[in-house]
């Protein structure tokens, strides 16, 4: 079983150098910290910034420097600030090369639901419905179940959708998932974590066949 | 030349009345028209439709409108982070209507750019899309469905830039830019408050995000509190 | 009759302090010589300036500070450049106050056509048919009549239209005409010119009543 | 970082190949990829598309491609200033579409911003609005009609820009700017020409026109010519 540190890190993997990334809050946040070594890339903040720095040092924080969390962070060499229409038109014109969002649920053809549950207090879609819309390669960094213990791995979305047929890759603390025709496709499975054990907890359309890896992190 | 110069916010402000439509810049607490909102705050009109990518916190931005009842819809993408916004909400007092980020910030520069209508994929096959109009598009190669979406329009944009001059011509910083120069388009009125007004020439015509065409009134504000709503660091010791 | 030059400056003392103006190429140009004094406008050039200067000194014309006409030109204190969308888009959004033009025809409707004449070389309509959409008050400074005598106010245009319903008045070397309900309306006579001469060059309809001053320059 | 840095204009354009459709920035001759166009020439592909404000004049910015016969097709909103052009087309040989200026742009942008269609009521009774779909909008209070036009993307957006760093990041230079940043957007390939390019962190983050993710390639021109079209000054004698 994986960590939140250690999806981020296997996520972090499937970067390559000089790719664009969008990385949402929560897990995906974390990607960062992993980068692996040689591997450039360059951050989108989509409220307005290409090439988002680590946090400032204590006393060097600027209120005008946040990102998309809100959180103060800096500036690298080659960063660029812009509005939220020319943001929001490079994540629509495909120009994100990476997207890495949380979910509440995904279903077995990509539909992915992650802004809202009925009955409670709906805090609002924020970027996250242009970003699935819009991304070309979307991979969601979630737990397998909820916290009742029901997988979140669905046939079909129960929870309103954020957008349809949109994730491409799925990683849990149980493995790793690329989402096919087929379904969810097991690629990779964590240490310690039994394919009975993906089955028992994956409600969708699970397909287990070919060259199965342990993640090495 | 006719004078967009005002002294104060309340001045600025003077016509805004009971009823108006606002847009209002600023992503959570960075960028926002802190002194438009005090002023606002400080003459109590009401019934305000507040057009603003977020909400404010409890005793900061739109929040201290939502304090004194002055709102009655918000239209927001990200609502949270405000116990008062919530109260009203699930009391029925408050109105809100949630727009993707994305297409809040374009429907608001279409305004700006005189485009009516245009089409995203944001938000189909979602709730977002009941009772628009959708069709398919091939764009890059690839089709896909989208869905018509309206410029949205304001009687009044109130925005906050870093440096403005007399004319009107505002440039904004790092990432207090946002939705800032998009409303500052979609206003009938737009009025913007500024850390540093100076006389035309002073600023460089090639670094100007929005031209003064845009702006109709221009103030200075007295002290920029610009409250930071997640003070992230790196401790000095762990270099 | 009015030169060139006289209808340029008739057409200036519409101008008002503060207003944002574009200026089309031939007479319409010639306005900026005649702004009246204590009045301030700002000249848009819709190749991306607003606050259009006067040409350079001998010596110092710079390649990239050109007009919409790609004359060499300067800016003035409070100029601002930007893309050719936002150009457009400010002119769309109808935060022109004042747009000149010439024309060809232009119809007792408002109709104009200043850009096509079949059976010559076309160059193209560049940002005419844009203005003519979006101007919210569009002056067209013209002489009366073509070169072969005949009346460029017409009932309707005959050459291919560049717009409709759009112009709001003509300005002549015989007069000043608002374009309403009613048609072309006389409103100011040049000096020297007859009403009867006004009402032999006019084939569109012509109204000719009320108060009709001589224009003073 | 994978390298966008080319050394020169042949390498960045070394697979544009026959038949390929090419958006070149620039107003006149103001702000043109001048050497693009000559390694274009140099290389010799035909049949290109060429979609581009205007058409350059007999002897420099597209007219050099135009002398070659490297073009079948010219997109344009205004062709004046150039005999061979008007010899071409005449004779049949170029195929020309005009598009209203402010349209042409908007479609660049639009491609850029992931929009596939859009209304403006440009051309709308013209012979423009041929086979267009047209509609009533109402918008700051005004009625009128708009017809719907698409995005407009290009194999290869050829820019030129005043400053660039190594990552792609470009600043403009005055008029210079016009429809390259939109261009700049448009291309599969982007390939930006620059009077000074720089390392990362040279430019000022606030400053930057055309953020890098638009811009695929990228090298220093040697010496740019910035041909004046219409030479207009005031004597100094008359001061």
């Amino acid at each position: 079983m994986l960590d939140k540190n250690q999806i981020a890190k296997r996520i972090a993997q499937e970067l390559r150098d000089g790719m664009y990334v969008n990385l949402g809050i929560g897990i995906p946040t974390l990607v960062a910290n992993y980068i692996p070594e040689g591997v450039q890339v360059v951050l989108q903040s989509e409220n307005g910034l290409l090439g988002m720095g680590p946090f400032p040092m204590e006393g060097e924080e600027d209120a005008d420097v946040i990102n998309a969390g809100k959180q103060t962070i800096t500036t690298i060499p080659g960063s660029a600030f812009f509005d939220s229409a020319m943001s929001f038109g490079m994540i629509r014109a495909g120009k994100i090369d990476l997207t890495v969002l949380g979910a509440m649920e995904v279903a077995d053809n990509g539909d992915i639901a992650n802004w809202k549950i009925p009955g409670k207090m709906v805090k609002g879609m924020g970027g996250a419905m242009d970003l699935v819309a819009s991304a070309q390669n979307i991979i969601v960094a979630m737990q397998h179940t909820n916290r009742a213990g029901e997988s979140k791995l669905l046939s079909q979305c129960t929870l309103p959708i954020t957008g349809l047929r949109c994730v491409r890759k799925v990683v849990t603390e149980l493995g790793v998932f690329d989402i096919t025709t087929r379904g969810f496709e097991l690629r990779e499975i964590a240490p310690g974590v039994t394919v009975e054990d993906v089955i028992a907890k994956t409600a969708g359309r699970l397909v287990v066949d070919g060259d199965i890896k342990t993640i090495v992190l | 030349m006719s004078n967009k110069v005002f002294a104060h916010a309340s001045d600025a402000i003077h016509d805004i009345s009971d009823g108006a439509v606002l847009m209002l810049g600023g992503f959570g607490l960075c960028g926002i028209p802190e002194h438009a909102i005090a002023a606002l705050v400080k003459k109590g009109v009401r019934q305000l439709t507040c057009i603003s990518n977020n909400a404010g916190v409890d005793d900061f931005g739109i929040g201290l409108l939502l304090q004194q009842r002055q709102v009655k819809k918000m239209i927001s993408s990200y609502v949270g982070e405000n116990a008062e916004f919530e109260r009203q909400l699930l009391s029925g007092e408050l109105e809100v209507e949630l727009i993707p980020q994305g297409t809040l910030a374009t429907r608001c520069m279409m305004a700006g750019y005189g485009i009516p209508a245009f089409f995203t994929p944001a938000g189909y096959g979602t709730e977002v899309a009941a009772d628009k109009e959708s069709r398919p598009f091939k764009l890059f190669g690839q089709e896909k469905d989208y869905l018509m979406e309206y410029a949205f329009e304001a009687d009044f944009a109130l925005v906050k830039a870093w440096k403005g001059d007399t004319q009107g011509n505002l440039i904004f910083k790092a990432a207090a830019r946002n939705f800032n120069p998009l409303m500052a388009m979609a206003g009938r009125i737009t009025i913007a408050e500024v850390e540093h007004l100076v006389e035309p020439g002073q600023l460089d015509p090639n670094e100007i995000h929005t031209p003064g065409i845009y702006v109709h009134r221009i103030f200075k504000g007295d002290h920029f509190e610009k409250r930071i709503e997640q003070r992230t660091v790196q401790a000095k010791s762990t270099v």
